[in-house]
């Protein structure tokens, strides 16, 4: 079985929006729309300043409360790689969905339907890379099996110090951010 | 400091979630109110009430629940954004959903409904609707002759009522994203108030006037449990985590402390509560303004803890304290 | 991979907090029990059962209950560190205290319960104390005869019983330290527990036939929606964040699950609940071993909380989640 | 006002203790107890760990638990420095403030009352350093007022990152360590 995470090095991110970019490109994202986007988190006082630029998206918790909370089964863990996907066609629209994840990942696509970034499913089935990753200019995402303790995911993870997003509300997520 | 930019500007969900409007507040509040509905006329077919007096509120708010509860689910209905699937929710049963049980026991709580509200024919019915009725209306009087079958109507309403009065809270408090709805109180506070809302309702429209009585009762009892409950809903907050806390501090002296206090606490609880006390006592007459305020205490709790609850986030707890 | 090496070793508090032991638990139980006898007695008392039957269980109770609150007191004074200096809970009152709220209602408590056991003085008393107890026989025959006075002890009695059960669960959910504490559901779990071992000791000592029916039945519902408050338990921890996914956890499958599946549900309100559900039904004779697994239960059921509550703990969200 | 708090410089702390031993020499704490304490905290996995010494005490919490839950009042905020103290005269021994600190800063001393770290207000009051931070051969630990903005430990807070511990539990302590 495979896990996929993405792995995110915010020592090498410039924040150039290319991410955003190319997700919106790849899937056809409505205009107003982003399943994917970049935050620049400042820190600190005056004049000790921290900032951290990372490109945020569904993080494809291991605990989905996303998943759980949906009426319809229509938000659901695809059998590869434990992606969180959502059938439109079983979507009611009652944005429980919205509600329930921690990282607003999700959105109300204009058609009514729940939508979000599917990790480019339809790209890693073929072999490639999400679309965010293959762009980027500065290399610094990552894209890979948790599961294969030999791929760059999982030797990033061992050789790096990194942090998630909210760990304490119980998600398990799956964007690792390299500091 | 913390200051946060982001390139992302989604709708409904930036700068600050709010995926619910008026549907889900007013839907909660009528959920709440037939929940209460439910338990009340099912108590008293129970108790066997509805033998005692034959103007027994018991006979009259079935039917007021069953409209109220579709106008719910029309309210429902209109915060789909996907209305042309809606029959998906009934082609699965998604046991980890608040949701998929709600739309479940909707589909048991009607005919809950309609068999109490069949126990009594309304006498306007029969006339128009002639000999028409005769066999609904002889049905009818063989089941109101059988205390088992009350009894057992009155037990099924009271355990459906009380599903659908604790799936209205659950649906919130288990979105653990919003730290204001994940009390695992939240539930009793809308059962008690849907409980009050509904002794209102029914205390404003009985004829029987011992039955007022009870009903204003009963009510001022509701009442004054929901303070308690919401003292254990705020000291259960505070002792949960700093972003539970903030999230109480929304209530309680933040941006919804006003229509908190005012709408919430004062207009729908205090000052009813006194007027009902004082009309049981025999100071006053019993006034239909009391019950109002009840009703609209609770549509204000709705709309007060749906907007609340959207506003609180996990990122309050994130920024780190200031030193000075 | 997390390692804390800390070369502190502080008794009661390492490797986990264990400040309490068995005296806790027994007076948290015991003060439920007590807290369920007055909500049980002032019940029968303000609907008038005392005058049903000469043998309510309403005049036997209170002092059995003005005894197990004893007991727990005792169990309480047992644990504290400083005994010399106990009188310093009655030279103040702290308003944020739930053990200092807790301290204050016990003193209303006994003479509340008193007042009920004075309505009727026990034969046997009367013959071993002779004319000595003629004043207070007289003095219990004129409040037995004033409806508006035995009606005003059953509500004080229901008001500060349900007080009494509220504080037992608000002491430890306070606590906002230890995750599986802080739900603000814990008081209502310990209510419905104290009022079903209550339920169950007055049934099993019940003489009048129709009341060991009646409280027998009361018991089958307490335990039913006991249940129901367990799940909703644990739903409002499972939402609510990491640490008290994790403290959940701990019961349902973590190191208490053995104690918290075998005595608390199974042969605490399960194996009970289907003994009586037969023997209300007439299938099998009223036997005292399901009340006696219920107070078994209940009190099964402090010792796990306080135990597993105490070993519950934030800095389990603090490893990072393993990638593989 | 005065608002004492400490500042704790973990990339200076190499663990040697003579906070511990400072602290119990000067307090009389008993055998088997501990007023401070050394954690090493080892995060990280092999070969890419990363260690962390802190010297640890009770926070003095803007919102104290401890004080909140004591029944007599023996628990309670100091006039001076927002210092939390405990009356062993008052102190009943009811461990409910021992429960209360999600830092496990407090333990019932053998005569039978809670008692804990004060910050030595007894040699603050007569202008001395706290013992442990007065002992320190690294010169790690700052003590000192956070309402004046020109102190040692307000402008070691403007100009270095730190981290407080388990801010989640909204205590809002006043021991910062510095990273």
């Amino acid at each position: 079985m495979a896990r996929f995470a993405m792995v995110i090095d915010t020592r090498q991110c410039v924040g150039c929006m290319d991410c955003v970019v190319a997700c919106k490109t790849e899937n056809g994202v409505p205009e107003g729309f982003n399943r994917d986007w970049i935050v620049q988190d400042v820190n600190g006082i005056y004049p000790t300043l921290h900032m951290e630029i990372r490109s945020e998206r569904c993080n494809h918790c291991d605990n989905p409360p996303c998943v759980y909370c949906c009426p319809t089964g229509a938000s659901h863990v695809h059998d590869l790689g434990g992606v969180v996907l959502v059938h439109h066609e079983k979507c009611i629209g009652c944005k429980a969905c919205l509600a329930a994840c921690p990282y607003d990942a999700r959105f109300v696509h204009p058609e009514g339907y729940a939508d979000k970034c599917t990790f480019c499913i339809h790209r890693v089935e073929k072999g490639l890379q999400p679309s965010c990753v293959a762009v980027c200019p500065t290399y610094c995402m990552y894209f890979g099996d948790l599961d294969d303790p030999l791929s760059e995911v999982s030797l990033l993870l061992t050789s790096r110090k990194y942090h998630l997003l909210l760990p304490e509300t119980g998600t398990q997520p799956h964007i690792y951010y390299l500091t | 400091m913390l200051e946060l930019t982001t390139t992302r500007h989604n709708p409904m969900i930036d700068p600050t979630l709010h995926v619910w409007g008026w549907e889900i507040p007013v839907y909660l509040f009528l959920g709440g109110m037939v929940a209460g509905i439910m338990i009340i006329s099912g108590y008293f077919l129970f108790s066997g009430r509805h033998r005692a007096s034959t103007q027994c509120s018991c006979f009259q708010v079935p039917l007021v629940g069953i409209a109220l509860l579709t106008l719910g689910m029309l309210a429902l209905f209109l915060d789909l954004e996907h209305k042309p699937f809606t029959w998906r929710l009934y082609t699965t049963f998604e046991i980890k959903s608040p949701m998929s049980w709600g739309a479940w026991i909707l589909v048991l709580v009607y005919p809950a409904l309609a068999a109490v509200a069949a126990l009594r024919i309304p006498e306007s019915w029969r006339i128009a609707f002639k000999g028409r009725l005769a066999r609904l209306v002889l049905f009818s009087e063989r089941i109101r002759g059988s205390a088992a079958a009350t009894k057992t109507i009155g037990i099924v309403n009271m355990l459906l009522g009380g599903l659908l009065g604790i799936y209205t809270g659950v649906l919130l408090s288990a979105l653990g994203a919003r730290p204001l709805w994940s009390s695992s109180i939240l539930w009793l506070l809308f059962v008690v108030s849907g409980l009050s809302s509904a002794a209102a309702f029914a205390h404003m429209i009985a004829r029987d006037p011992y039955e007022r009585v009870l009903l204003a009762k009963a009510d001022n009892g509701f009442l004054i449990f929901e303070l308690f409950v919401f003292a254990l809903f705020f000291i259960g907050l505070a002792s949960t985590s700093e972003a539970h806390l903030r999230a109480a501090q929304l209530l309680l002296g933040g941006a919804f402390a006003p229509a908190f206090w005012v709408f919430v606490i004062g207009l729908g609880i205090i000052i009813p509560l006194i007027v009902q006390l004082m009309a049981v006592n025999g100071k006053i007459p019993h006034t239909p303004m009391a019950p109002i305020l009840v009703m609209g205490g609770g549509l204000a709790l709705r709309f007060v803890i749906v907007s609340a609850g959207q506003f609180s986030h996990w990122m309050n707890a994130h920024g780190l304290p200031l030193p000075f």
